[in-house]
């Protein structure tokens, strides 16, 4: 039998495969179509200090192979995810990453914080990518030092393992996933999405309200795997790993590049049983390509 | 529920200027549907699925009919699907129409354009149950003008066109005075023209249908939020919509 | 009738399409397909100091909606194409571009000045971007001074317009424009290719030989739409824009964004006369959302 | 020349394991193709063309045949392609192989697996003009070979497996000891069967075809190069060759 468990820092995984941030809410919707117990873990889309009500819209358009998003982090406050998601999402078999955003350092903190209130939660995601922030956020995605700075403070007041989510909209991947190894990161999960635009004819503007958006999907795939690969010859920290993941052979293609686990965003909007299909078909894929478990693949892709 | 259900196609015909009717054979979907909810339509080649309106139940065919136009490369494609042919829908999606309120003795539909097609099944049924029907429906141009005779066969109806090329000219907001009274309106058709008829028809009891462009289709993602009036902030088109009262929403 | 002439710094397009560099080689081969007199102008594949022979094979991958290549610089030597090429392409009336790329900064001064010796070439590509080249060329890519470095020395030496092209693999796209700009570029061309990774599954290993490549076609399109929609508000210069167009819609886009004439590459593969096509069909397009002109529609996309 | 050609099914077979023969029909390349060359084809969805060889030319059909395996995504989606579509193909392509050698009386054809399509048309041809073939042919197993009667048809054939499970087992390299003297060699495979060949026969005459993925397919992008022995650094797999003289090229 194919092992799919995989072991990371504050999660027991009975699979690798997890839905992406932003991409599953917070898991109700989802869990009329399957048990959620059948993934790995869960995601939930980000948590700010208090309640956001987003961008305007349109927030999404479509393009080749991929999409556009510009949601603005929506979401109710860290205090209602706490009372009202987070129990919730206990009810199922599965580890819990909380995704924490804001605007400000001291925002981070706060809603870090604020996740030490449950034992309900076991990781937080550290989203310093979101290129729809406008506020600021951006800035800590493209610079090692305030990516650092960022990381060390969460990881103060914070008691659970701390994955920081890269962003690829970056000359140097290594150097921030080095700066934030450095700074006590215990995971990077990556990667966020690419900032692009798309311009509606018709109205001659952008599409987006926000004018620009964050790509996803099997487009930015290859700049995924190039991403993982480079820095996981840099750090020791495991990787979470996403973008365009759509079938078991792409989840195979991020093993190989060096993620321990990967998660699955945009291919849910097409295909709402992704993730268990993915688990289900994962086996077969491992060991027609010689591998008795996930563990085995992880980073063999990696020439040196 | 939301299920993902296959749909067979039994048939796909041209009935007006890029506007495409297709039979689609499902035993779930034509259980479950109700007035004004939607098909997440799963088009090859696309990241996205298109919201597509049902327009029309069989159930004893155990048929459900969507109407859509072309409109960009998504419906093109679809509009190449041949009979024979299955796809993948999530449906039926969304909240439908209210068509409760039994005080409502006479109802006005008042569509435009592609959004004419979810008002034929709600008028449909609302028919059956006896209620009064009275139709306004505004298309661009005369080869843009579809199921005239259905919504006939329904009650008074009358067709607007922007060029005035078939019916009365201009926009369905010029003829709601020839109308005569009514105890409530169903409305579907682009915003600015939502928005003219609440204005217009502040005074009554109205449900309006929303178009917004989805991500998941499902509540997940909150791409398809619309502000509402009450302190709750916004709303999904995609799960609380795509009907809401139209005193709602801010449009 | 709609005009499609646009007149840029050495170049007088009769209209704004040409082929992107690499992509069509010294035009020789689409030759054979089509007269080359109908293009707006041709970007000649990258000159070097002298002849390089480039990566080991496999050099190309597809990917959804997209390719990866990793030629590698391949060409007979700037000596070499000046004797042979240009003046085959000097047959057809269009402006002819030079993509000029070297490991050192000596190099590229070597290769613009040896343009110099001809006149049949009406401006030069400065190619600081590719991301294949391994001894060195990439950081001139993503560094704003080493950019604005080689593009002053640069235009101390070459008597022709200078077209500097960015490379998408930046945090700061802007601050690389504004920097080569106050270096005395005379135009911008962008993007070039994410640098992106295939893991082939069979053997386990990156694809390409070179294991990273560049990622071009319809995938990369929103991020040069976005990319260039920034820049243009932050420089005067024009820009010539590509990265996955593949119709006259999409040129329509380029345009709207800031472009003033736009470069196709990847769409060259599948489809031959996707030139000529383009340029039959840009007349119907333009006037479908209300322009008479190309220059009617340049940066009408950007909302200030 | 090579032309951009719609090329309209007339049939599609599964001839083998994952192997598919479609006959296809144009004037133009059945006319202009010689043996040896290949088609790029275009497979919607798909970014890049696809070379598959020529195998088989019916000049007064005019058409086409070509064989292909079920490789990947472009192949399989190419392998739903029903009797009566059309697509695009760029052809002919590159050189073919050199028939012209009137010394060679009698020539080996050495094919491996998707690489004994090409051979097939040229072995046709040789024939016809009165050249004594043999044929050595490997495939994985027994339920890979095909157009073993076919290659039976022009002269004396062998056929290997990797695993013993029809004919000779092993590569094609073990039967070699077996077949008889002969002046030419045509070989196409995968890159180890064509390297072990070359080496082996050594001291003969001979043609390989190469495969490569390719960007243009046309010579303008080199992505499809392989290093010469002689001082001209790489030849262009797409325009230079396919095919080369067994001593031209580095494997
Ligand atoms: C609840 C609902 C019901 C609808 N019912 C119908 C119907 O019955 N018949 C019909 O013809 N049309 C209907 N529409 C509009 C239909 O969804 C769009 O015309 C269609 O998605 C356009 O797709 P495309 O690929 O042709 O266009 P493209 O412009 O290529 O689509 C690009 C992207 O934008 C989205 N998009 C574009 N226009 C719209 C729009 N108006 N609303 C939502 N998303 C859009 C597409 O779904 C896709 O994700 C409905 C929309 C909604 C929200
Ligand atoms: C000159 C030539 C002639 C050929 N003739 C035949 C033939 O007659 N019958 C046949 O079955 N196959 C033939 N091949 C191999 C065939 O091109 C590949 O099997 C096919 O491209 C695989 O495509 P895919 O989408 O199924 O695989 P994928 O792996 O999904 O393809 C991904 C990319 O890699 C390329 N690729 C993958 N394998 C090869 C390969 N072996 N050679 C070149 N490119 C490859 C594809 O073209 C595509 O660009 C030939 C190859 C060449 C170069
Ligand atoms: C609609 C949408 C919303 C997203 N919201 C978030 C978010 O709130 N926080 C976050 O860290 N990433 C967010 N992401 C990014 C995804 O988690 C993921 O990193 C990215 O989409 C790449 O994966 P994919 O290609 O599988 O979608 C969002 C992506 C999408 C498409
Ligand atoms: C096969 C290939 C070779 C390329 N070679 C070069 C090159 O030599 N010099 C250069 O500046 N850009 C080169 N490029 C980049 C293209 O000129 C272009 O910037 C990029 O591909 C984006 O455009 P596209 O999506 O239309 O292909 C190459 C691209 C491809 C696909
Ligand atoms: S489309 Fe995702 S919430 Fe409505
Ligand atoms: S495939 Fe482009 S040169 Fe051969």
């Amino acid at each position: 039998m194919t092992n799919l468990a995989v072991d990371l820092p504050g999660l027991k995984l009975k699979n690798p495969i997890m839905p992406a941030s932003g991409c599953f809410g917070f898991g109700r919707e989802y869990s009329e179509f399957y048990d959620l117990s059948k993934l790995g873990a869960v995601i939930m889309k980000a948590a700010t200090g208090s309640e956001r009500f987003g961008n305007n819209t349109p927030r999404v358009a479509e393009t080749a192979s991929g999409m556009l998003n510009a949601i603005g982090l929506q979401n109710p406050g860290v205090e209602k995810i706490i009372e009202t998601e987070v129990p919730y999402l206990a009810n199922y078999d599965i580890p819990i990453i909380a995704n924490v955003a804001g605007s400000t350092i001291e925002e981070y903190e706060l809603v870090a914080k604020t996740f030490n209130q449950t034992d309900q939660v076991h990781a937080l995601e550290l989203n310093i990518s979101c290129p729809n922030v406008k506020e600021g956020g951006i800035q800590f995605g493209t610079d090692p030092d305030m990516a650092a700075n960022v990381t060390k403070k969460v990881k103060k007041v914070s008691d659970l393992p701390i994955y920081v989510k890269l962003s690829p909209n970056v000359s140097d991947i290594v150097a921030m996933a080095k700066a934030v190894e450095a700074a006590g990161a215990d995971g990077l999960t990556m990667i966020n999405t690419l900032s692009g635009m798309q311009i509606h004819l018709p109205n001659k503007h952008p599409l987006l309200a926000n004018k620009t958006g964050g790509l996803s999907g099997p487009a930015i795939k290859p700049v995924a795997i190039r991403m993982i690969y480079e820095v996981k010859q840099h750090v020791s920290i495991p990787v979470i790993g996403m973008g365009g993941i759509s079938n078991a052979e792409d989840v195979l293609e991020f093993l190989l590049a060096g993620a321990s686990a990967v998660a699955v965003g945009t291919a849910n909007f097409q295909n709402p049983f992704i993730c268990p299909e993915i688990i289900e078909e994962l086996p077969a894929v491992l060991k027609k390509y010689g591998f008795n478990s996930v563990q085995d693949a992880i980073g063999k892709g990696i020439v040196v | 529920m939301i299920k993902k259900e296959e749909m067979l196609i039994k048939s796909v015909k041209s009935i007006a200027l890029d506007t495409i009717e297709m039979v689609l054979n499902n035993r779930y979907i034509s259980r479950a549907a109700v007035p004004g909810q939607f098909l997440h339509v799963d088009i090859q080649g696309h990241t996205l699925r298109r919201p597509i309106s049902i327009a029309d139940v069989d159930k004893s065919e155990e048929t459900v009919t969507i109407l859509f136009k072309i409109m960009g490369s998504g419906t093109k494609h679809l509009s190449a699907y041949q009979t024979g042919m299955t796809f993948s829908v999530l449906g039926p999606s969304g909240n439908g129409f209210n068509i409760d309120n039994r005080e409502a003795k006479s109802v006005l539909l008042i569509g435009g354009g592609i959004g004419v097609p979810p008002l034929y099944y709600l008028g449909k049924r609302l028919a059956e149950e006896g209620r009064e029907i009275i139709s306004v429906l505004g298309f661009q141009s005369a080869e843009s003008v579809f199921y005239e005779q259905k919504f006939q066969e329904l009650g008074e109806s009358f067709i607007v066109t922007n060029d005035g090329s078939y019916g009365d000219k201009g926009f369905v907001t010029n003829v709601l005075g020839k109308v005569k009274d009514f105890d409530c309106y169903y409305s579907c058709g682009p915003s600015p023209m939502l928005k003219a008829i609440t204005e217009r028809l502040e005074h009554k009891h109205g449900y309006i249908s929303l178009e917004e462009r989805m991500g998941c289709g499902v509540g997940a993602c909150f791409a398809c939020v619309i502000p509402t009036d009450t302190s709750g902030g916004y709303k999904k088109i995609c799960k609380d919509g795509p009907v809401f009262s139209s005193r709602e929403v801010t449009l």
